[in-house]
Parts: C-alpha cells; sequence; structure tokens
C-alpha cells in the first residue's frame, strides 16, 4: 500500500493534536475541555496509524475515545458547573506546573536534536499485517510480568472505586 | 489516466489496498449512496411490517403502497424550521448529530460486501468497526447534554452507561468469534473482515455452527447486545417516549433530528453486518462447499435475478388488484413502473459478467436484511426494559456468558 | 393505627442543598404535556439518578367546574354533562346520577330499562378496561396491544352507536329508565360480540401474560396493601389488587346486579401484575354478566313514570355504583326545585391518584408511567 | 348531637361541631368505618352557620354506610381528619379550594384544582357562574378575559 500525502496528513494531525491540547487547558467550561481532549486523542490515533501501528490506534479510539472520555463526559455532566465555572482556571501550583512543562519541553528539543543518534530512524518496520500478532507476543511473553501486574493495579482500583462509591455493601 | 482506472479492474483486492484512489471514492460515493437508499427503504419497510404487524396499513398515501414515503418525510423534515434551544450550547448542539452520522457511515469503511468490493481491508477491522460505532455514543452524550433539559440529559445518561455496558459482552462475544479464525494450519488469526470470512470458507462452517453450540450463544450474545448498542426496543430506554418523550433528541426538530435517525438506521444496519460477517458467512452463499460444480454455481447465481423478478411480480400483482378508479391512475402507473424497474434489474442480474460479480452483494445484504426484519419484530413484540434490569441483563447475565462462551472457545480450540 | 405522615406528598422544592459531587437530585417536571400521563396530569418528580424521591401531582388543568354547572342546570339538562368526567366509561357516570335521581325522587326503572342498563354499562367497563390495557401497554413499551384493543373496542362503540347515536359520550340512560328501544338486532349485536371478544382477550393475553419483560416490568412495581388501600381511599380494581374482594356490585348491589351470576376477581400482592390480571378476569366476567343478561332480557316498558317537571322533595342522597375505575358517589341535595341545590360527584381517579406518591416512592422512572397506567386514571373525571 | 336519622335508607348523623373531629375517630376506631368514601360541603347562605361539612363513611366489616354532618360558619375553620383517614388529604384541598373552609393541622392545604393564585371560592352560592378572577387571567393567559 501506497501512503498519501503524508506530509500533510502528518501536518495535520500534529496541528489538531497541539490546538485541542491548548483547547483543553484554555476551555472555562470542562464539557468543552473533555470534546477537545477527545479529539487530540483521535488525532493521536490518526498519527499511531501513520506510523503503521493500526493495533494501538484502533486501542486508542475504543479504550480513550469510546470508553474513557464518555465516563469522563458523563461525570462533568452530574457535576455541578455553575460552581466549577466560578472557581479559578489555574490555582496556586502553576510554578510547578510551569518549570514541569519547561523541563519536559526541553527533553523534547533535545531529544529533537540528538535523537537521531539514540534512535535510529531507518530501523525495520514490522509489516503491516502481522502488527497485532507481534504486540500480542510481546504483551503475553517478555512482558507478561508487566501486564500482569497492571493488570492487578487496575483490579485494585476496581474494587477501591466501588467501596469509594457504595455506601452499603 | 483511463488505463490508471481500468488497471483496477483486473486486480482481485479491494480499492483500498490497491491503493486506487479514483475506486475508493467511487466506492465511497456508491456505498454512501447504497447506504442511504438502504435507510430509506428500511424506513419505508419498518413503517409497513410494524403496521402489518399491528393491524394497520401504514403509509399508503404518498405513491403505491406508501412507496414515495420517506422521500416525502425527507423533503418534509429538510424544509422545517431548524429550532436550536436558546438555552443550549450552540457548538455542542450542532456538532452532536454530525458525530453520531460520521461514526454510523465511518463504519462501512471496513464491511466486506464481497471478496473485493469493501472501500479498504484493514488488518484491524473488527477493532476499528467496533472502535467507531463506539463514538456515537459521544454524539448521544452531547447531543443530551448541550439540549440543557432534564429530559435529554437523563435520556443522555441511560445512553451511555447502556452503550459502554454492553460493548463488553459484545467485544467477548465478537472475541470467540475470533478465536475461531486462528484455528488453521499456521495457528495465526486475523481481525480482518475480508480474512474473517475467508477463515469461515476455509474452515468450511459459518461460525455460528462452529463448536455447536458456542457459536450460536455467541451470535445470541451479540444479536442482544447489538440491539442495546443501536438503542432499539425493547433496549429503546435512552428515547423511551413514554418516559422520557424522546430522550436526548427530544429538543431536535427538522434536519438535524433526521440526522439522529439517519445514524440510528445506519448503525443497525451496520451491526448486522458485523454479525454477518463474523458468525454467517458473510457473503458466502448457502453451502459453497457442499453443493459444489456447475449447476449448483449456476443455480446459485440465478438466485439473485429470480428474487428480483419475484418481487416485480408481486408489484404487477400489486397493480392488477388496483381499484380501477381514475383516482388510482397515477398509483397505478407509478406501481407498474416501480415493478418494471424491479424487472430490469432482475434480467440485467442475469447477465454473467455482472451476475458473478454481484452475487456476493445480494448475499450479504440478503443475510443481513434477516436481521433488519428482526429489528422490526422485536419492536413489534416486546414491552421495554427498565433501566436497572437493563443493567442487570448486561452486567449479570451477558457479560458472564459471554465470558463463559470465550473460555470454553479456547478450550475447545486447543482440544480441535 | 396508621402513620398519616406516610402518606404526605407535598415536596420541598427549594433549591436542594449540592455539594460539588454529589448534586445529582433533579426535580423533574412530567407533564401536563406528557405521553405518558393520560391527558393533562402534571406530576413534579424528585430524582436522585434514575430513583424517586417523591412526586406531587398539580392536576386542575381540564377542570371545567361540573359541579358548579350542575346547579344551575335542571336534573335533566345536567344529565349529559356527567358523560364528560370520565368519557371513556360514560354510560357508567350517566347509570350512577340517572340511579341517584331516581332515588331522590322514588322512582324505579322497569325491568328491561335494567337490564338494558346492565347491558350497555358492562360493555363501556370492558371497553374502558381494553383503553386501559392499550394505553398500560403502550405506557411500559409494548405498542401492538393498543391496537388490537382498539380493533375490539371499535366493536363495542359499534353496538354504542346504532343503539344511542352516539360512540364515546353516549348520554345513553334517562332518568327514569332508558329512552331508546333496542334497535332490532340489538341482542344478535351483543350476542356476536360475547363470542368475538374472549378469543381477542385470550389474544392480549398471549402478549403479555408470560411475557418477560412483562413480567419484569410489572410485578413488584408501585406495591400497595389492603390497609393502605382503604386508608387512602383507593377503589375498584386496585383495591381487589390487593386482595379486598370488595365491588359494589356484589356489596350493595345497584339496577339488578343481584340477578347475575359472576365472581369478583382478587389479587394477592398488590402490585401491577396483579391488577393487570384482576382487569383482565374483569372483562371475562363482564361478558359473563353480559351474557346472562342479554338470554334473560324481558319484555316491557322501558321508561318509568317521571313527572315532566323534575322536582324531588327535599333532601340529600348519596349513590354509588362500581365504575371501571372504582367507586364513583353522586351526591346529591335538593331543595325542592327543579335545579340540584348541590351535586357532588366523588370520582374514583381522583381519589385513587392520591396512592401515586407512596406507590413509586423508591422506584425508578420508569415504574411512575407504569403506576400511572395501572392506576388507569381519566384526567377529565379527576378535575372535573 | 343534633339528629341522627334516615332518609331513603341512607343514615347520617348531624353534630355539633366541637365533637364532630372526636366523633369521626370513634367512628372510625370503635365502629368500624375505615374507608372515608367522601369529604364535601354544601353552602347555605342563609343560616346563621353557613356551611355544612359532610363526610361520607362506609366500613367494610359491616358492609355499611353513613354520613356525618356537621355546621361551621363563614371563617371559622375545622380540625383536619388527615391522621384519621389520609385520603382527606386530597378532599380537603378542594374543599378548601371550593368553599374557602380551612383545616387545622392539614399538612398541605393550598389549592388543588384551581390555579394557586385564584381568587374566590367557586361553589358558594355567591360566586356567578361565569364568574371569574379576571386579573389572575389577565396576568397569567395574556388574555381580556377566559369566557
Amino acid at each position: 500500500m501506497t501512503p498519501v500525502a503524508t506530509p500533510f496528513f502528518f501536518y495535520l494531525l500534529a496541528g489538531l493534536t497541539l490546538v485541542s491540547g491548548i483547547l483543553v487547558i484554555t476551555r472555562k467550561n470542562p464539557v468543552h475541555s473533555a470534546l477537545a481532549l477527545i479529539l487530540g486523542l483521535l488525532a493521536q490515533a490518526g498519527l499511531y496509524l501513520m506510523l503503521y501501528a493500526p493495533f494501538v490506534a484502533g486501542v486508542q479510539i475504543i479504550l480513550y475515545a469510546g470508553g474513557i472520555m464518555v465516563l469522563f463526559l458523563f461525570v462533568i455532566m452530574l457535576v455541578n458547573l455553575q460552581r466549577s465555572q466560578r472557581e479559578e482556571q489555574f490555582n496556586k501550583q502553576w510554578l510547578v506546573g510551569l518549570v514541569a512543562a519547561v523541563a519536559l519541553g526541553a527533553l523534547f528539543v533535545f531529544v529533537y536534536i540528538k535523537g537521531s543518534t539514540l534512535f535510529p530512524a531507518n530501523g525495520p518496520i514490522p509489516a503491516e499485517n502481522n502488527n497485532t500478532q507481534l504486540v500480542g507476543e510481546l504483551l503475553y511473553g517478555q512482558y507478561m510480568f508487566a501486564f500482569e501486574i497492571a493488570s492487578l493495579l487496575l483490579l485494585v482500583a476496581i474494587i477501591g472505586a466501588v467501596v469509594m462509591a457504595k455506601k452499603r455493601i | 489516466m483511463l488505463d490508471y482506472i481500468t488497471s483496477y479492474l483486473s486486480m482481485n483486492t479491494t480499492p483500498g489496498q490497491a491503493g486506487n484512489v479514483f475506486w475508493v471514492v467511487v466506492y465511497i460515493m456508491v456505498v454512501f449512496g447504497g447506504v442511504s437508499v438502504a435507510v430509506m427503504a428500511m424506513n419505508w419497510l419498518e413503517r409497513k411490517a410494524l403496521a402489518h404487524f399491528q393491524i394497520r396499513l401504514g403509509p399508503m398515501r404518498v405513491g403505491p403502497h406508501g412507496l414515495l414515503q420517506p422521500i416525502a418525510d425527507a423533503v418534509k423534515l429538510f424544509t422545517k424550521e431548524d429550532i436550536i434551544p436558546s438555552e443550549a450550547d450552540k457548538l455542542v448542539f450542532w456538532i452532536a448529530p454530525l458525530i453520531i452520522l460520521c461514526a454510523s457511515f465511518t463504519v462501512y469503511i471496513v464491511i466486506p460486501f464481497g471478496p473485493t468490493h469493501a472501500i479498504t481491508d484493514l488488518n484491524i477491522g473488527i477493532l476499528f468497526m467496533l472502535g467507531v460505532s463506539s463514538l456515537s455514543v459521544l454524539g448521544v452524550v452531547m447531543a443530551g447534554w448541550a439540549s440543557n433539559s432534564h429530559y435529554p440529559l437523563i435520556g443522555s445518561l441511560r445512553s451511555s452507561a447502556q452503550m459502554i455496558s454492553y460493548e463488553i459482552a459484545m467485544g467477548m462475544a465478537v472475541i470467540s468469534a475470533i478465536l475461531m479464525t486462528s484455528l488453521n494450519k499456521t495457528g495465526t488469526g486475523t481481525l480482518s473482515m475480508i480474512g474473517i470470512v475467508q477463515a469461515q470458507q476455509q474452515q468450511q462452517i459459518w461460525f455460528v455452527f462452529k463448536f455447536f453450540p458456542l457459536g450460536f450463544i455467541a451470535l445470541g450474545i451479540f444479536a442482544i447486545a447489538m440491539i442495546a448498542e443501536t438503542n432499539r426496543a425493547p433496549f429503546d430506554l435512552p428515547e423511551a417516549e413514554s418516559e422520557l418523550t424522546a430522550g436526548f433528541h427530544t429538543e431536535y426538530s427538522g434536519l438535524r433530528w433526521s440526522l439522529f435517525m439517519l445514524g440510528e438506521y445506519a448503525a443497525m444496519i451496520a451491526v448486522s453486518s458485523i454479525a454477518v460477517t463474523l458468525w454467517l458467512g458473510g457473503w458466502l452463499r448457502p453451502f459453497p462447499n457442499t453443493l459444489t460444480g456447475e449447476t449448483w454455481d449456476l443455480v446459485f447465481s440465478l438466485l439473485p435475478g429470480f428474487s428480483f423478478l419475484a418481487l416485480a411480480a408481486f408489484a404487477f400483482i400489486g397493480v392488477v388488484r388496483m381499484p380501477k378508479h381514475p383516482y388510482f391512475r397515477i398509483q397505478t402507473i407509478g406501481l407498474a413502473g416501480f415493478g418494471a424497474v424491479l424487472g430490469l434489474i432482475g434480467l440485467v442480474l442475469f447477465i454473467p459478467p455482472v451476475r458473478d460479480r454481484i452475487q456476493d452483494i445480494f448475499w450479504f445484504v440478503a443475510k443481513v436484511a434477516v436481521f433488519m426484519y428482526l429489528y422490526i419484530w422485536y419492536r413489534a413484540t416486546f414491552p421495554r426494559y427498565r433501566f436497572d434490569q437493563l443493567m442487570k441483563v448486561g452486567w449479570k447475565v451477558l457479560l458472564p456468558i459471554a465470558i463463559g462462551v470465550l473460555i470454553l472457545t479456547a478450550i475447545m480450540g486447543v482440544i480441535v | 393505627m396508621t402513620d398519616p405522615t406516610a402518606y404526605l406528598s407535598h415536596l420541598e422544592l427549594g433549591e436542594p442543598d449540592k455539594t460539588f459531587l454529589d448534586s445529582n437530585e433533579l426535580i423533574i417536571n412530567m407533564g401536563p404535556q406528557h405521553p405518558a400521563t393520560h391527558g393533562v396530569l402534571r406530576v413534579i418528580l424528585k430524582l436522585d439518578g434514575e430513583k424517586v424521591l417523591g412526586t406531587e401531582c398539580v392536576i386542575g388543568y381540564l377542570h371545567r367546574g361540573v359541579e358548579k354547572i350542575a346547579e344551575h342546570r335542571t336534573y335533566t339538562m345536567f344529565n349529559p354533562y356527567v358523560d364528560r368526567m370520565d368519557y371513556v366509561a360514560a354510560v357508567s357516570n350517566g347509570l350512577g346520577y340517572c340511579e341517584a335521581v331516581e332515588k331522590l325522587l322514588n322512582v324505579q326503572a322497569p325491568p328491561r330499562a335494567n337490564y338494558i342498563r346492565v347491558i350497555l354499562t358492562e360493555l363501556n367497563r370492558l371497553a374502558s378496561h381494553q383503553l386501559w390495557l392499550g394505553t398500560h401497554a403502550l405506557d411500559i413499551g409494548a405498542m401492538t396491544p393498543l391496537f388490537y384493543t382498539f380493533r375490539d373496542r371499535e366493536e363495542i362503540l359499534k353496538i354504542f352507536e346504532k343503539y344511542c347515536g352516539a360512540r364515546l359520550t353516549t348520554h345513553a340512560f334517562r332518568i327514569g329508565g332508558c329512552l331508546y328501544e333496542t334497535y332490532d338486532g340489538f341482542e344478535r349485536d351483543v350476542k356476536k360480540f360475547l363470542d368475538f371478544v374472549p378469543p381477542k382477550i385470550d389474544e392480549y393475553e398471549e402478549l403479555l401474560t408470560t411475557n418477560r419483560i412483562w413480567l419484569e416490568r410489572t410485578k413488584n412495581v408501585g406495591k400497595i396493601s389492603a390497609a393502605d388501600c382503604k386508608a387512602l381511599g383507593v377503589t375498584g380494581p386496585v383495591l381487589r389488587a390487593s386482595g379486598v374482594k370488595w365491588d359494589i356490585r356484589k356489596a350493595q348491589p345497584y339496577a339488578n346486579y343481584s340477578e347475575f351470576d359472576f365472581e369478583i376477581p382478587t389479587g394477592v400482592n398488590g402490585d401491577t401484575y396483579d391488577r393487570y390480571m384482576v382487569r383482565m378476569e374483569e372483562m371475562r366476567q363482564s361478558l359473563r354478566i353480559i351474557r346472562q343478561a342479554v338470554e334473560r332480557i324481558p319484555e316491557g316498558p322501558i321508561m318509568a313514570k317521571v313527572p315532566r317537571v323534575m322536582k324531588p322533595p327535599v333532601g340529600e342522597i348519596y349513590h354509588s355504583i362500581e365504575a371501571p375505575k372504582g367507586e364513583l358517589g353522586y351526591f346529591i341535595v335538593s331543595d325542592g326545585s327543579t335545579q340540584p341545590y348541590r351535586v357532588r360527584v366523588r370520582p374514583p381517579s381522583f381519589v385513587n391518584l392520591q396512592a401515586l406518591d407512596i406507590m413509586v416512592r423508591g422506584a425508578l422512572v420508569a415504574d411512575v408511567v407504569a403506576v400511572i397506567g395501572t392506576l388507569d386514571i381519566v384526567l377529565g373525571e379527576v378535575d372535573r | 348531637m343534633h339528629e341522627a336519622n334516615t332518609y331513603l335508607g341512607q343514615n347520617y348523623l348531624v353534630l355539633d361541631a366541637s365533637i364532630t373531629a372526636e366523633a369521626l375517630r370513634i367512628l372510625r376506631d370503635e365502629e368500624q368505618f375505615d374507608y372515608c368514601v367522601d369529604l364535601t360541603a354544601t353552602h347555605y347562605p342563609t343560616r346563621e352557620k353557613q356551611f355544612e361539612l359532610i363526610w361520607i363513611l362506609y366500613s367494610f366489616a359491616r358492609n355499611e354506610r353513613i354520613r356525618v354532618k356537621t355546621m361551621i360558619a363563614d371563617g371559622e375553620s375545622f380540625p383536619s381528619s388527615v391522621e384519621i383517614w389520609p385520603t382527606t388529604n386530597w378532599l380537603e384541598r378542594e374543599v378548601y379550594d371550593m368553599f374557602g373552609i380551612r383545616f387545622d393541622g392539614h399538612p398541605d392545604l393550598k389549592r388543588i384544582l384551581l390555579p394557586d393564585g385564584w381568587k374566590g371560592y367557586p361553589l358558594r352560592k355567591d360566586y356567578g357562574i361565569i364568574q371569574q378572577d379576571q386579573e389572575w387571567v389577565q396576568i397569567n393567559l395574556g388574555i381580556e378575559s377566559g369566557q
């Protein structure tokens, strides 16, 4: 399959991701923020597709855009919006946040400049049609332990959420 | 240019895989148009069939037997005043129906109407379908929230909870079908929609009969979950008209409302297509492996033409039975014309090159139509579930069964 | 004995004290324009998510001042007005009113008139129950029974139309008997109907009675105990479904009901399903009564001797009948003139509607719809 | 007690307002009149005590009806019987709505059939049959007259 208009789509998706990221933190209305976040996640899924990782893209759409963000919206809609809008958008930790953001940005810039030696660009691109299979083999083979730990962590989170939400068990 | 266009015709793959932009565009247009027409036809059929369930006639005025009713409705809806409530969140209100529409139409990219009749074949096909179709819940939530009114809000809350719950059982049932695709010599399965159908051809069995009754139960779970996914009776709580007036689209009218309807029906056809692809052999004709040979091939390839001729015959019987009153003259002529068109299509389908290309699509559509009819049947028969009962069915009945089927399928796959 | 606070139904409608994350208390206005409130009933629901914390009924949107009008009409002139109260059971309303005035006048309707009255009233009960079943099933989401019941109700309305020219607000009876003699073929029509309808009732039952979703939606929904029913004055099928075997047709027979042989169906749990079963059985019992009446109908006059200008002696009367919805009573005070001094209608729907609150508390929104349906209210009667 | 009588086979009691509330409770507790069929009133403008309150009671055990009547003057209130029969909640509201008789101890005494802000009590004899609260109609319906 020959890619079509790759640079154009890359800049489109990257731009969308950036714009939606900015919208997420600047919108006063939390629902608008959440919608912008969904847009950003979908654009990211597009970027994954361009990196020949369709499985990750599909999972991104199902889990983040379809599942988690719907729950986000669910909670936001139930919350009293008037009150949240009255609250200050940026709290006192903005200085710390700024430092962290600058540090992260510096890291990205560093990787961009020096990265060509760290991550060779001409690594072997896995064949598209067994991409999913490779992910599965890695997940259930090499990274089995980490995978199981993550699932255990999620189980604990589920139980914790049930305990907190349910008044009587 | 002409070479570029004709080069695809000799290829044995989907235009997306061939990288042929021209044919991709053509396929997209055809599928979009076809689905829109199918939605209109479904709309007419539902009203008609439901009416006959309920000892009514249904639409009879616009065109012979109300055949033009969907068009009249479309014209009415397009010319209606477009109302946005003053307290609504205008942007979100505006986007919501579009999201539903986009989500339900994007899914058609990977639906295989035949081995080459798909826009493209993604190797994560089924994952893509589930993912994109689950996005339509966003549209529902946004519509309910943006209307800034209580009934839509409750409707969208119900809808999001319901869709997320049933997606899980649905996913489990789908995984059990995908497991079955890996039962070949190489031991690698596939997520590709075309690959799944080809696996069924290879294994010489529709997955619904594989490891009977496991495949059958999985299809059952999927068939129930897909009704809940598309918010249809008896799981139509988000738009339960006797409780929430119209649920999440209470405040919508005119064109926007019709977009919701279009999206809903398109989604119904899409999920039915998933069921057909995964369990009922997709485009494969009945008994592709046992009833082989020249004669059987000929018999089955002639069926599409004959079924259209039968429909034409129905239309002509209707013409004969029309009252001989001048008032009905236009209707009679219209019905005769309709019958003639159907008959012509039937005759065209007898031409050998056409019938070889088309019969895949015919079988696929016929199987989907069975599911569409079931949708109508359920709606005529069942009362509506209550919200807690709906959740109970989803989490306590369907999910455990689906997980059980999944485990058993895996065990059977290892043993066999 | 009974704790009166258990029956209070007024909500504190002020802004609830909301915390940031626990603000899912909703006040919803259901009606007066709503597909499932059977008219112009307005129910204010206080919800916690989907759970109902309390309800308050706002009624009176259809108030026409029937009781005031009665004081300015003669006894005869007021007769058609009562049809407009419970408009789906107009014949029962007329029967109650005519019998009340007859009692005041000390007049007895002749036997043949009584038979005609019983046949028409029971047909009307059947029609009312059929309409109830269709709309109730529609509320719960089953569309199809509505059309089946309306198809069969049509046959009853045809008989009414042939008898007195009107289908809905029939004004079939007059004080002192019936104005119209039965038309030719009346008995044949009724007998044909008696053969026609039992399989249809089985058909409704086939669609609903053992349907899983129907059972889940109606069993243990809107439960009310017999004690609560008595305390709240709830009568009719709702009371009988709670296990009280009380029917005015048996307890204090009017017209000539004492001559007929029929059963009073009762329920056990007092839930929506029992009320459904009681009404279904009541339809069959009505058919039984009609069959007996049409077979034994005597010849004779249909109108008693009633003075042309009705001036009942000074006094008052309370007369009640078993309308399809419950006890329908007329309390009439006469001051000796041609116009009633005061007419009070005791409407079953109005009193039954009071039970809505305790029946739906703690239930879900969908149950409110089911319970409004099962109470079988007609807003024309609630608001008068 | 003023009168205990039977007319047309129907028993009724006419009681003094002072003892009625107690009598109603006794009728329920000791005489098994556990079902209050109806509560209503009648207006006699010429009498000294203008309003007659009427309870219609029924006993399931005895299959018997009885009417209890009492007289009260205009402006007088009467003890609510909601605690005896909860069904009288709406019935008392209706009597208040139509006659303007107040019931002490009623949990939520407000108009029931007429709109909340309505002036006048329609079932009083001095309220004309086409009379209406013009002011309310003009404000709430935006029309000159509801006729």
